[in-house]
């Protein structure tokens, strides 16, 4: 799933200090389970904002909702109103659905209150650690279900690098190396076979470097026949 | 001028929490009359919200009293009220209040002086603090 | 003869090759090159020029590398994916060889974490195995990763860095046969002062023939200090340096004095070893001591420079 | 429906009116909203009295009450009883703690104390309104069964309390061993996995190559320590070194330990100190004096660390030293050594005397006991916790000392830590007492101030499953949480923590809970 955090209040607070009416709009997937944007934490930080504009003598309002999903249109026109009646929103999920609000509302200011970070797996309560960085061409079959383009600080295909001591990475030594670990899983599995020829070079275009992906699942789009009002015009 | 008496709110578990604050009782020990206790089951119970809306409504500082980590009624409960008030503490400090204002004590229910001892404390800080934001002084 | 470097003859003609390392400067100055290039000519056949070593920004290595050839001394350029996109790495090679380099050492790259620039984007588009055999398909065939043919392949040598001190141990000889595979000529090793095992690792690369298709250039590093020891030890993942080594710098009445005995009874015990065809000596900040070392291991004079 | 209240103002006998303005106290609850009925009484501990406010209720047809009194669990159970008849649901009667609270702990500020009971009293007020008449369900145990793991000392034990209160005793032995106990002993069997529980326990067993099912009511915990284990140098260096129960088997058996005899406290003394608790100090006293009466010329020494003798052990102690049984304490930095190639003698620096002693030993005997390795997969099983030194972890003490933190599973003896014969006897016997009790109520009671799951909020992020020390929630089948109403104690550690908010606490809900503290701060202080 994806996984955010919450952006220090300090930067939060210092988004919205200009802004008299701040709504503020959480999510109950992703971020939800991920304690960093469902209705507690909606709540709780509108309390700390509410503290601090009255420690500050602001006057300020801050209103805390909460949609299903704020990356899809149709969850965030529950709250529609909400938004629309603020100076500005605070998205309280990943940058998807703060998007979504900002493209639905484009003269309405909205603003991120999470920090989106990961591809994660929550590998215990409170712990989440990065596994894909969605290159969109899986390889894990052959390294192991290991992936060493998320896993590996260098992305290498062909590791590990000199740099790997205690099975840890350089980088960070709480950190696994991503490339021992796929050694040690390939050698249970007796298949280290798969590593010992080169990999030859990733090809990349499948990932963010080939330019902004959208995937489309042509059956399952509506056609202009099937849309309703000014969508099936335009 | 009448000197502003602090307003501090306790979330008190039922189990040992409460217990030690009967016996501090019982045993004769007096404390400051500031503090108002809110029973709860378990300081698991306590959520970060509980905390903040206190302040919201008025309180200068609030605790939350529960059971030693090691001898919880409801076995982990007091850890958790513990990570709920540090978490509070950690989001306070972000938005320039002051953390001592909230805190975490735990207790025996055979330990007379911890209730009294906490009280202590949370007055001292109240005092040293006074209301968030400045607020109505009487 | 791949490229006819001065370097690729020494190990060609079957002698124990010397190579040594020289810093660029963390700024435009050129200067500190041509002083160690003086200070170095005749010592080594080939002298490395770090690609932005650790991550911290130098002078670049391909301009290094010209500074010291007017000097009349042979560079082996290092060149790290972690700046460079496979664009950048194919468009440097063609310009290092038309600027008359000839070797080039392939590297992943130090994580830009350990530099002087934290905030950087790495670049990690291929790893230093794909380098290699980018470079070997150029070199070769004159073609590109992307498949285009090109019309006057560079001419270049082509080294590549192992470590036999890295985690998973078992695994690190088998990484150099991918590198030879891929298209090394010559592997320079990471400091080695765990002789055990080191040699373990040779018995490894030996068994399965690999020194054969790569020269090997054993790593050295002279010791200034105990506490260098012991950063080496502790704070350098994929490093190892035995206790009695430490100990023995810790001892030491004059530890420089002590780190140089030290890096030359490793040399000759090296020299000895089968399968090890030179000596590298990283006297990282400590240049001036390389010439000592060369002489006093006995590996004087050397070949004649071009 | 309005609230219809009933308030009740207990003097304490005298106490209240000693600081308090009870008057004053009762216009403030005569003049609330929804308050029917304001009475003061001497003592609603009092029967008659207690009778008066029931018929007040019925009378008026109020439907909840607030009682300001004293501590909750002293007058709850009548007071609730009494209610209860009345037709008032025990969760629609708020206690207030006013004597506890404020007349004890302020005596020097009537003032402030009337303005504390007075907030309070709005405070309990305010929740009042809110409070919701909630229903216990119960279950009937199917089986009178109680499972007792281990037929030692203290499992023997347990099963003979058990059977008092008309259990069924069915003790899990994983030797052969012949061994007598009330009720059943299946030999060479162990519990491999449970669900359900307490009260209704559906428990996995393997009895020598079967499995089988097998139901129960409750658990006891009598695994004992680990006697085959002996981890550490010295065990390591001497063969034949034997845990000290061995010892005590040998002499009961009427063989002659090869002297001279050596009572080290552990096989690793450098390594990790146990805790002083963790040693069987009197079992180890009395063996040595039981050990130099018989063969009086064996030579003991017993080495030791820190030694706390219980009791009248205490007297053992001294009978030991006058005896002629000689001690040898020591700190870590002395700690025993044993050369592998001469096993036969022990070398330790005698902490007092600063002299470093070698004794030729025939025996070597260990006073601690390592934790059972089974406890592990029993504890697994059963979805209990451990501690760190590999013992079953006990329960608060206000659940008593000998249960774990899961209702139904009691434990005891050295499955807990190390005990001596005695004192894991008497834990036995508790812990069968205990789960007798238990079984002998015949039903489980559940629910009343319970969590509950929200559904359309929840995210099902599992935060609930994996923090709950019960297990009672779970992903049901709509892929959303549920509470298993049997397993869940009340804590509300799940609704403290559910990131979407979608659980609730009966009786303790976020709306009662910051209702009554935002009345208590708008109260004076």
């Amino acid at each position: 799933m994806i996984v955010a955090k919450r952006k220090p209040l300090t930067e939060i607070a210092e988004m919205l200090a200009p802004y008299k009416k701040v709504t503020v709009v959480g999510c109950r997937s992703c971020v939800a389970i991920c304690l960093a944007g469902g209705e507690k934490e909606v709540k709780m930080l509108v309390s700390a904002l509410k503290l601090k504009a009255k420690k500050e003598g602001r006057k300020q309002q801050f209103d805390g909702f909460v949609v299903e999903r704020q990356c899809e249109k149709e969850w965030v026109t529950e709250v529609e109103e909400k938004v629309l009646d603020s100076d500005v929103t605070l998205s309280m999920a990943c940058s998807l659905g703060a998007q979504t609000i900002g493209d639905m509302y484009p003269k309405h200011l909205t603003f991120p209150g999470l920090n989106t970070g990961i591809f994660g797996v929550p590998e215990e309560q409170g712990v989440w650690s990065e596994k894909c960085v969605g290159c969109g061409n899986c390889i894990i079959h052959t390294t192991g279900g290991i992936c060493p383009i998320a896993r590996c600080a260098k992305s290498m295909l062909n590791g590990p690098c000199g740099g790997s001591a205690n099975r840890k990475c350089e980088v960070n030594l709480d950190v696994d190396c991503a490339w021992a670990a796929i050694y040690d899983r390939l050698k249970i599995q007796n298949r280290l076979d798969l590593i010992e020829q080169v990999t030859p070079a990733k090809d990349w275009s499948t990932s963010h470097a080939g330019g902004r992906r959208t995937y489309v699942r042509e059956d399952a789009r509506l056609t202009p026949h099937q849309k309703k009002g000014k969508e099936a015009v335009q | 001028m009448v000197e502003r008496k602090p307003k501090i709110v306790g979330f008190c578990c039922e189990r040992h929490g409460m217990d030690a604050v009967v016996l501090s009782a019982r045993t004769g020990k007096q404390y400051d009359a500031s503090v108002r206790l809110v029973q709860v089951p378990c300081t698991g119970r306590v959520d970060g919200i509980h905390i903040l809306q206190a302040l919201e409504d008025g309180a200068d500082a609030v605790f939350v009293l529960g059971c030693l980590e090691k001898n919880c009624y409801y076995d982990t409960g007091s850890i958790e009220g513990r990570k709920r008030v540090g978490y509070v503490k950690q989001m306070l400090s972000e938005v320039g209040i002051e953390k001592e204002r909230i805190e975490m004590f735990n207790a025996a229910s055979s330990n007379a002086w911890a209730f009294p001892e906490a009280v202590g404390k949370m007055v001292e800080v109240a005092k040293k603090l006074g209301p968030i934001g400045g607020g109505e002084r009487q | 003869m791949k490229a006819g470097s001065n370097l690729e003859k020494v190990f060609e003609s079957g002698q124990f090759a010397v190579t040594a390392e020289i810093g660029p400067p963390q700024s435009a100055n050129p200067e500190p090159l041509t002083h160690h290039a003086k200070m170095l000519r005749g010592y080594a056949d080939a002298f490395n020029l770090t690609d932005n070593q650790t991550a911290v920004v130098r002078l670049s290595s391909i301009a290094s590398a010209v500074i010291i050839m007017r000097e009349g001394i042979e560079p082996v350029i290092q060149m790290t994916c972690r700046d460079r996109n496979r664009i950048a790495l194919q468009s440097d090679l063609f310009g290092a060889a038309a600027l008359g380099v000839k070797n080039v050492l392939c590297l992943t790259g130090d994580h830009h974490v350990f530099g002087n620039e934290k905030a950087a984007k790495g670049v990690f588009d291929l790893d230093s195995i794909v380098e290699l055999q980018t470079f070997n398909a150029l070199r070769t065939g004159g073609k590109q990763l992307g498949g285009e043919q090109i019309k006057d392949p560079p001419k270049m040598y082509l080294g590549c860095a192992e470590n036999p001190f890295a985690t998973p141990y078992e695994w690190r000889a088998t990484r150099l046969a991918k590198k030879a595979t891929a298209g090394a000529d010559f592997c320079q090793t990471q400091a080695i002062f765990d002789m055990n095992m080191f040699e373990k690792w040779m018995d490894e690369v030996r068994s399965r023939g690999i020194d054969k298709n790569v020269h090997i250039l054993a790593g050295v590093i002279p010791m200034k200090s105990a506490g260098a020891a012991r950063y080496m030890k502790n704070k350098v993942p994929g490093m190892i340096v035995p206790n009695d080594i430490v100990d023995r710098m810790k001892n030491a009445k004059d530890p420089k004095e002590e780190g140089i005995k030290l890096c030359i009874e490793q040399i000759e015990v090296l020299k000895k070893m089968k399968g090890v065809h030179g000596v590298h000596i990283m006297a990282v900040a400590w240049e001036e001591m390389v010439p000592r070392i060369v002489k006093e291991a006995g590996l004087l004079p050397r070949p004649s420079t071009p | 429906m309005k609230a219809k209240v009933q308030v009740v103002l207990c003097k304490c006998c005298t106490e209240m009116p000693t600081l308090l303005d009870m008057e004053r106290l009762a216009k403030v609850a005569a003049e609330s909203d929804n308050v029917l009925s304001v009475l003061t009484v001497e003592a609603v501990c009092d029967g008659k009295q207690l009778a008066e406010l029931v018929n007040d209720v019925k009378d008026k047809e109020l439907d909840r009450a607030v009682v300001l009194a004293c501590h909750k669990k002293d007058v709850s159970p009548a007071v609730l009883k009494a209610y209860r008849r009345a037709g008032v649901n025990e969760f629609m009667v708020e206690l207030v703690n006013i004597r506890e609270e404020v007349v004890l702990p302020h005596q020097d500020e009537p003032e402030r104390a009337q303005a504390k009971a007075e907030s309070k009293l709005r405070a309990a007020l305010a929740r009042a309104r809110l409070l919701a008449p909630l229903e216990k369900q119960s279950e009937i145990m199917r089986t009178r069964n109680i499972v007792v793991i281990g037929a030692g000392v203290s499992g023997q034990a347990a099963a003979r309390e058990a059977v008092k209160s008309g259990a069924h005793a069915i003790l899990l032995e994983k030797t052969g061993k012949s061994l007598k106990a009330p009720g059943v002993i299946l030999p060479n069997s162990t519990l491999v996995g449970a669900e359900g529980y307490g009260g209704n326990f559906k428990l996995k067993i393997r009895a020598g190559e079967k499995i089988e099912v097998l139901e129960a009511a409750a658990v006891v915990l009598a695994t004992g320590g680990g006697w085959t284990q002996l981890k550490g140098p010295l065990a390591k260096a001497v063969k034949d070194a034997m845990p000290l129960y061995k010892l005590y088997e040998q002499l009961q058996a009427g063989a002659v330990p090869r002297g001279p005899v050596v009572i080290v406290d552990t096989p690793d003394p450098a390594g990790k100190t146990l805790k002083v608790q963790d040693y069987a100090w009197d079992d180890t006293l009395e063996t040595a004096v039981e050990l130099k009466k018989r063969h009086p010329d064996i030579q003991i020494w017993i080495v030791f660390q820190e030694m706390r003798a219980f009791g009248l052990s205490e007297l053992a102690y001294k009978e030991a030293a006058e005896m002629g049984i000689k001690f040898i304490r020591y700190d870590k930095a002395g700690a025993p050594k044993i050369d592998p190639k001469n096993p036969t003698s022990i070398a330790v620096k005698d902490f007092s005397q600063g002299e470093l002693v070698n004794i030729d030993f025939g025996s070597l005997v260990f006073a601690s006991i390592p934790s059972n390795p089974d406890n592990e997969g029993i504890a697994e099983a059963l979805r209990i916790p451990m501690t760190a030194e590999g013992g079953v972890r006990r329960g608060s003490i206000q659940r008593w000392p000998v249960t774990t933190p899961k209702p139904g599973v009691f434990v005891c003896g050295s499955a807990l830590f190390p005990k001596s014969r005695e004192i894991a006897t008497s834990e036995g016997e508790a812990a069968g007492a205990m789960a007798g009790e238990f079984v002998k109520k015949g039903t489980i009671e559940f629910g009343g101030a319970v969590a509950e799951v929200e559904q359309e909020k929840c995210s099902a992020c599992l935060t609930c499953v994996r923090t709950c020390p019960y297990e009672a929630p779970f992903i049901g089948k709509a892929g959303k949480a549920e509470i298993r109403i049997q397993g869940c104690q009340g804590c509300g550690m799940c609704v403290g923590i559910c990131p979407s908010k979608a659980i609730e606490l009966h009786h303790y809900t976020d709306e009662q809970v910051m209702t009554e503290t935002r009345t208590l701060l708008g109260g004076d202080f």
